[in-house]
């Protein structure tokens, strides 16, 4: 079977103290780095050659995230730990702040250190309260046991670790956003180039990591990048957390390795479709990504092979639909979330994401003219690659795969006034 | 110095520019809303979008800095990047309002001048606009706010945080639903509110003093210089002479900054914005004689004679001591240099100032405001008309008049009586048998001056100021002196005409000519060197005339 | 002194009908111009709401002329300019005392000479008055001070000049045939027949010199298609600073000179007051004769000469309302180059069958 | 230059007898009509105007009106395009405050000098807010002053002792 690394103490009672996290080897890997020689630069080494990639929808390699941290040291740097976890279909980060929050309180300890970073915020989503709370609790442990704090372990490296509950903006997952709020200003994305690594947190060199991808690196510390490497297939080292959602029999939070096709997950981990009913469609990495058609669930879950079929891994979180799923309205849906969660600053997705949602709204009422479905294309190509942040391409991608793959249920839609699907197929509010 | 290619027309810019503004120097438009040179980049509107060799997706002009070899294509040469900013204009108008007919903005608007150029013309929007809660309502004493109207570019509220830093002005709410109002209930009021109306690049900040007054393509519009202060911002004087039923008559309609990097940059104060309405107001339009308690009109000839008669027979019967001269500040170096030729050098009168007790109330901003509100007290001390040297010798002069010692008192454009109360000057005009006033407006000095002539206003000028920082600047005439005004200097030519001496001049640039010969501190400037960005003379010989 | 009683009732009667006429021609050349051209005419002008199909319209013009302004340029000859109307005005009047409009009437013993003046060079007097009369119209060009006044007035004079030779040259013609310049004589001898029944009409013995005089005719009275001295979308003429009453005689002028044209049509060649077979007595034709009281004779000549005249004015409203007018070259041409030689061609022909 | 010379007596001749033929034929006509005769035959195309009116055509531009909202204060908006594109410069515009802000703007003046006016109807043409129409059927504005060929806004709008609009002649031919 698969080794489990990140939620093997999921199911022990009180997995979230840090007795429990100290019995499994917990805060090991920090006494190797901090009292054991490593310098940062070999820190970044060794998570360099784990292949770890971030697990906040991106992929990019976190060592190489960490090495573009400037040395100089005129400036104070920033850990930034993004437990914003808000796009829709994403659970995995609260399962690890709820279940296991010293796995992460570890991981950031070491992250910051290879960085060289002296000060740590965890930017919690609004709504996890209860997981901030854990979280603030493990964070009082993780003080009293002198893993935090001036000196750590006698090494002389000091940290101070924040944790800030955001006021539950979507938007403020996207990095620059997160930085703005934590600034106290609005959640505004920053223009890019300068990056964070170089300009981040009050104009100094700052690095945002999701929480999932720092609970991997104590594991990585303690039995070597080669054995993270090896977890999983070429590129994509490690697990990895899938959320998987929607209309299958076992929905839940699996840690599955990369490169396990999409039907396996479906029909092996997470028990098939409710009902025996037949698949339609599944979102394979959150809302944002374009949507996959049941011909398509063959497909390898690793970056480069679903980037390969047009759609993103993302943030792993996979929704799957069946038969009885009105694709006009999960688009709808969709599209209502983008357009309440746009931050306004800039226009495309501004004003595209609301004609959008009013186009998409006008067609479910049975108002819908035939040249809809076009415009919805035409418009979301005018805010795909227009937007200062990814929340335009994440709003456009959805509708551009939604009507190019299901294009008949919305012509059908347009035409005749009504679904074909659903009998109440209703507008969402 | 990087070397970047722009639709095929190469270019150096000094690294650190932007793309807009490298285009800007080909003459190249690129479209924006949300850029403007004198604030920090925000990149939001979207509308910059151009195309770069080797980058995958379009990129914004306004936050990518060119770098060597940038290789860029404009809408004008780009498909791709005409087809997204057309995207980007119809998304942005999708939510504006179809209020063009009430907007005061119509014809100087940015979206109808893009819409114009790049717009798609057939509306595909089938669905409601978002409404929004403020329609034409106050934002503070000048600007008027209509939420629909904006298309959320961030310039006012970047004005008010970088520029002023009074920070009135944020953007509220989410998507679609955002807009700008002030923040807790404050108000925009600031000296330099009415700026942001300038930035606005629609119709969403408006003037409340040029609400409705008339439609921006009937105005003309003039290069001049505020006099509002020292700091001498350049401006534009919008007018409108054509049709003359609206606003009351009024001719000039409001009055506008204009760039000029070493002075105002895109800025002016409230102060001298909305100082305008004396241009047409209250003016004196006649000269006038007092004629018991009432002033009546007489003609210039006539004016003309009877001041030269005096100052002949003063001049003959007491000698240059009875007479007093207060010039002012408010005038063109040319007037001035006139007042010190003919008053001082032909005359020989000594008793010849210029400078008033300053007001302590007023002060610095540390911005664009000087405390000094005269546009050209420098100019008026490098003339040399400040003959007591430091010390001012204004009361002196008072004294003398008072004493009933002076013959003739002659004031220009300075009301006495708001500095020194009405009964020291009423008193002191009672013992001068000739007081003239020569200035743009009615006020107190003029009711008790015997004689007042009607002198054009900056509006109405052509000449020069020299601001706070030795910048010779030049202001041009709008339109004609009203009614029977004159230019101060035709005057003067006319007094010292009938005094005997050949004062003749084809214009202004000619005084200034003989002003820049004789005077070292004008040495070498010429009003084509002036140009419309000014002449700086070095701080060296400004800080020489000032000291010594 | 009856003598200049009875030349002074025929002067009042011949200018209260040439008065009449003109009034009357004021209106016709409203009306005939509307009905020729599908029109109404003017018929809004009316007194206590009697309209009587616009002929109060001229009394309605002379009361707005007479009302107008009398404008005169600053720069004009103040003395000239006023009079020259009343030259144009007299000249074209005083023509008519010589046109015989009846033969004879015995009334009461005296036998009245139906003529004002039977003068034996009466054709050459009336080519005089006509000659003067062109002076109203260079003075009026000249005094206005007015550049296109003045061409106007030179337009007229060299236009007269034309046209007059051609006149004289054709009428020469008649005054061959008939041995007398005297109108009235003219007249008594287009009472003979040719073969005993034919009228020897004028326009018979000169059918070229008719047609020559008339069209000369029309370019003395400077109507159109000769109207260049005017020429209102050109120059507008001689009267262009003319306003009032001043201008309502250049007006008058016109249609006198009309009237005058017509009257010496009528006397030249269609035989003035003759009614054929009509004589002091009665009809005489072939055998037939019918007694009439020589008064009726008197009256009926007078009217027939009325008729013919009337009939002329009319002939010439519809000439002036049906061709445009020439261009200034063209009527130097027709007036040189054609008409001129067809007069001399018509007086040889005519003097060589009379020598014949 | 060559110049025609000759004398087109040909022509001159048909053209005589032709209006001499309408003449005659016209006087028969009126002579009959005056005894109420052959009264199907035209003889004139005049019509006796003030007494007897023709039908306007519906594309007519008569005197100007300013349209109303339902509570009778005018659509305008004093956006001054008409008074812009006017080529005669014959419209005056003052504009003010409307007490509703979704309308904002409103003519606190609006004349139109008609003695001025060339009727072009540009101002129609340009209205964003269908506010001025040529549509009255009025054409009689003589005025014995400059001043009174001045229309209101009042006048404009037809309110109380306004010229009413001679509407039936309009709709005859629409």
């Amino acid at each position: 079977m698969l080794e489990r690394v990140l939620t093997k103490n999921w199911e022990k009672t009180n997995s979230h103290k840090i007795e429990t996290y100290m019995a499994g080897g917990g805060y090991e890997a920090l006494r190797q780095v901090l009292t054991g020689g490593f310098t940062p630069e070999q820190v970044i080494e060794e998570v360099k050659k784990s292949n770890l990639r971030g697990r906040g929808g991106a992929g990019f390699p976190t060592g190489v995230k960490w090495s573009f941290v400037p040395k100089d040291p005129s400036k104070p740097k920033y850990m930034v730990v993004n437990a914003d976890e808000s796009e829709p279909g994403t659970f995995k980060d609260r399962y690890i702040l709820e279940r296991d929050p010293h796995m992460l309180i570890e991981g950031l300890i070491i992250g910051s250190y290879a960085i060289g970073a002296k000060t740590c915020f965890i930017y919690v989503r609004g709504e996890y309260y209860h997981p901030a709370q854990v979280v603030e609790a493990a964070l009082a442990e993780a003080y009293r046991q002198g893993f935090l704090g001036n000196n750590l372990l006698g090494s002389g490296y000091s940290l101070e670790v924040f944790l800030i509950r955001g006021a539950g903006a979507y938007i403020c997952g996207e990095e620059t956003a997160l930085l703005e709020s934590l600034e106290g200003k609005k959640g505004w994305p920053r223009l890019k180039p300068p990056f964070p690594a170089v300009v981040g947190l009050y104009k100094c060199p700052t690095v945002i990591n999701n929480v999932e991808t720092l609970a991997n690196i104590p594991h990585i510390i303690r039995r070597g990048g080669q054995w993270y490497a090896g977890l999983g297939p070429p590129k994509n080292g490690g697990t990895r957390l899938f959320a998987l959602s929607g209309h299958v029999n076992r929905p839940g939070v699996y840690e599955l390795p990369l490169g396990i096709t999409l039907r396996e997950m479906i029909y092996d981990h997470a028990g098939g479709i409710r009902d025996g009913k037949v698949i339609k469609a599944v979102i394979p990495g959150g809302s944002s990504a374009p949507v996959l058609t049941a011909a398509e669930i063959d497909v390898k879950m690793d970056h480069e092979s679903v980037a390969a079929i047009g759609s993103m891994l993302g943030s792993g979180a996979v929704i799957i639909m069946d038969e009885t799923t009105c694709m006009v309205k999960a688009l709808a849906r969709i599209t209502k979330f983008y357009a309440h969660e746009s931050c306004g600053q800039c226009t495309p997705c501004r004003e595209g994401t609301g004609w959008m949602l009013k186009i998409l709204r006008r067609i479910l009422q049975g108002e819908g003219h035939a040249d809809d479905p076009d415009h919805l294309l035409a418009i979301q190509g005018n805010i795909q690659g227009m937007t200062i942040c990814p929340l335009g391409d994440a709003a456009a991608l959805p509708v551009q795969s939604f009507v190019t793959k299901f294009r008949q249920e919305f012509d059908y839609h347009c035409v005749h006034k009504r679904c074909d699907i659903e009998s109440a197929c209703a507008v969402p509010a | 110095m990087p070397k970047i290619t722009i639709d095929d027309k190469e270019i150096s810019v000094e690294g650190g520019t932007n793309i807009i503004a490298a285009a800007q120097r080909l003459g190249i438009e690129v479209p924006h809303y949300c850029y403007h040179p004198g604030l920090s980049v925000a990149g939001a509107c979207r509308m910059c979008l151009v195309e770069i060799e080797k980058m995958p997706k379009l990129q914004t002009g306004c936050s990518t800095l060119a770098t060597e070899g940038m290789v860029i294509k404009t809408i004008a040469h780009s498909a791709k990047a005409k087809a997204a900013v057309q995207g980007v204009l119809e998304l942005t108008l999708i939510n504006h309002p179809l209020d063009c007919p009430v907007c005061d903005q119509a014809g100087e608007c940015g979206l109808q001048d893009y819409y114009m150029k790049y717009g798609l013309y057939n509306s595909r929007m089938r669905d409601a606009k978002v409404k929004k809660e403020k329609k034409a309502s106050a934002l503070g004493p000048h600007v008027m706010l209509d939420q629909e109207r904006c298309i959320l570019c961030s310039r006012c509220v970047r004005f008010t945080h970088e520029i002023t830093k009074t920070n009135e002005i944020g953007i509220f709410n989410r998507g679609d639903h955002s807009y700008i109002d002030v923040v807790n209930g404050r108000s925009l009021e600031n000296n330099y509110s009415g700026n942001v109306v300038d930035i606005c690049p629609v119709g969403a900040l408006t003037d409340r003093d040029f609400r409705f007054q008339c439609r921006v393509w009937y105005l003309q519009e003039s290069d001049s210089i505020c006099p509002g202060c020292s700091t001498g911002c350049n401006i534009k004087i919008h007018f409108n002479v054509r049709r003359r039923h609206i606003a009351g008559g009024r001719r000039v309609q409001r009055l506008k900054p204009r760039f000029n990097e070493a002075v105002n940059q895109w800025w002016m104060c409230d102060e001298g914005r909305y100082a305008y309405p004396s241009i047409d107001e209250n003016r004196i339009t006649t000269p006038s004689a007092r004629l018991a308690a009432a002033h009546q009109r007489m003609d210039w000839r006539d004016a003309i004679d009877q001041m030269a008669l005096a100052l002949r027979e003063a001049l003959a019967a007491y000698g240059p001591e009875s007479v007093g001269v207060i010039a002012s500040p408010q005038l063109t170096n040319e007037d001035l240099y006139l007042i010190k030729k003919l008053f001082v050098d032909v005359l020989g009168i000594a008793a010849v100032d210029y400078r008033m007790p300053p007001n302590r109330s007023a002060k610095n901003d540390d911005f664009l405001l000087r405390a000094d509100r005269n546009p050209n007290t420098l100019g008026a001390h490098l003339i040399g008309l400040s003959p007591f040297g430091k010390e001012i010798s204004t009361p002196r002069i008072l004294e003398a008049a008072a004493g009933g010692r002076l013959q003739v008192l002659y004031v220009f454009s300075t009301d006495l009586v708001a500095v020194y109360g009405e009964a020291p000057i009423a008193n002191m005009a009672a013992h001068v048998p000739l007081m003239i006033y020569q200035g743009t407006n009615h006020n107190r000095t003029s009711t008790l001056a015997h004689l007042v002539l009607p002198a054009a206003i900056y509006a109405e000028k052509n000449g020069t100021f020299t601001n706070y920082a030795g910048r010779v600047q030049h202001l041009k005439p709008a339109f004609a002196p009203l009614a029977e005004a004159m230019p101060d200097w035709k005057i003067l030519c006319k007094l010292a005409q009938a005094l005997g001496h050949d004062f003749r001049y084809a214009d202004e640039e000619a005084i200034f000519e003989e002003l820049a010969n004789s005077q070292p501190a004008f040495a070498g400037i010429t009003y084509a060197g002036i140009g419309s960005h000014g002449w700086p003379i070095e701080k060296e010989r400004v800080l020489s005339f000032v000291t010594a | 002194m009856t003598e200049i009683v009875i030349t002074m009732g025929k002067i009042a009667f011949v200018l209260f009908c040439v008065f009449n006429l003109l009034y009357v021609l004021l209106w016709l050349e409203r009306k005939q111009s509307a009905v020729m051209q599908d029109r109404i005419g003017a018929n809004r002008a009316d007194i206590f709401g009697l309209r009587a199909w616009g002929l109060f319209h001229p009394i309605a013009d002379a009361i707005k002329m007479i009302c107008k302004e009398d404008f005169m340029p600053a720069a004009a000859d103040k003395f000239v300019y006023t009079a020259a109307p009343f030259l144009a005005v007299f000249f074209s009047l005083v023509g008519f005392a010589v046109i015989p409009f009846g033969d004879t009437l015995t009334l009461g013993g005296h036998t009245i000479h139906l003529q004002i003046a039977d003068l034996n060079v009466g054709l050459l007097y009336v080519f005089a008055m006509l000659s003067l009369g062109v002076y109203g119209f260079i003075l009026a060009g000249w005094a206005s001070n007015n550049n296109f006044a003045f061409l106007g007035g030179m337009r007229a004079g060299s236009q007269m000049i034309s046209y007059e030779i051609t006149m004289g040259a054709t009428v020469m013609g008649l005054v061959i045939l008939f041995q007398t310049l005297s109108l009235n004589q003219m007249v008594q001898a287009q009472g003979e027949y040719f073969f005993g029944f034919i009228p020897k009409w004028g326009v018979l013995l000169q059918p070229l010199g008719f047609l020559l005089f008339l069209i000369a005719g029309i370019a003395e009275t400077k109507r159109i298609p000769f109207d260049l001295p005017e020429g209102e979308s050109e120059i507008i003429g001689y009267f262009v600073e003319y306003s009032g009453m001043k201008f309502g005689m250049f007006m008058m002028t016109d249609f006198i000179e009309t009237i005058l044209l017509s009257a010496m049509l009528t006397t030249l060649f269609f035989g003035g007051w003759q009614i054929p077979y009509l004589h002091a007595d009665g009809f005489h034709l072939g055998g037939l004769r019918l007694a009439i009281n020589p008064v009726l004779v008197s009256f009926l000549q007078v009217a027939a000469f009325g008729l013919k005249v009337f009939c002329f004015c009319w002939l010439l409203l519809l000439i002036r309302w049906t061709l445009p007018r020439f261009r200034y070259d063209q009527l130097m041409a027709l007036g040189w180059k054609f008409m001129l030689p067809l007069s001399l061609l018509n007086l040889a022909i005519t003097g060589l069958v009379v020598l014949l | 230059m060559r110049r025609n010379h000759q004398i087109p007596l040909g022509a001159i001749v048909k053209g005589l007898a032709l209006t001499a033929g309408h003449f005659f034929r016209n006087m028969r006509i009126h002579v009959a009509h005056l005894f109420g005769r052959r009264l199907q035959e035209k003889g004139m195309v005049t019509f006796q105007y003030p007494e007897e009116r023709r039908p306007f055509s519906p594309r007519l531009r008569t005197r100007h009106r300013l349209t109303m909202r339902a509570d009778g204060s005018p659509r305008c908006v004093a956006c001054m395009m008409c008074e812009t594109i006017c080529p005669a410069n014959c419209i005056y515009i003052t504009a003010g405050e409307h007490p509703d802000p979704h309308i904002e703007k409103q003519p606190l003046k609006f004349d139109i000098d008609l003695g001025v006016c060339v009727f072009c109807g540009f101002c129609v043409e340009v209205c964003p807010e269908d506010a001025i129409r040529m549509d009255t059927g009025i054409l009689e504005f003589a005025a014995y002053s400059r001043q009174e060929m001045i229309l209101t806004m009042d006048k404009l709008l037809m309110k109380e002792g306004a010229q009413e609009p001679d509407r039936a002649l309009m709709k005859e031919n629409a």
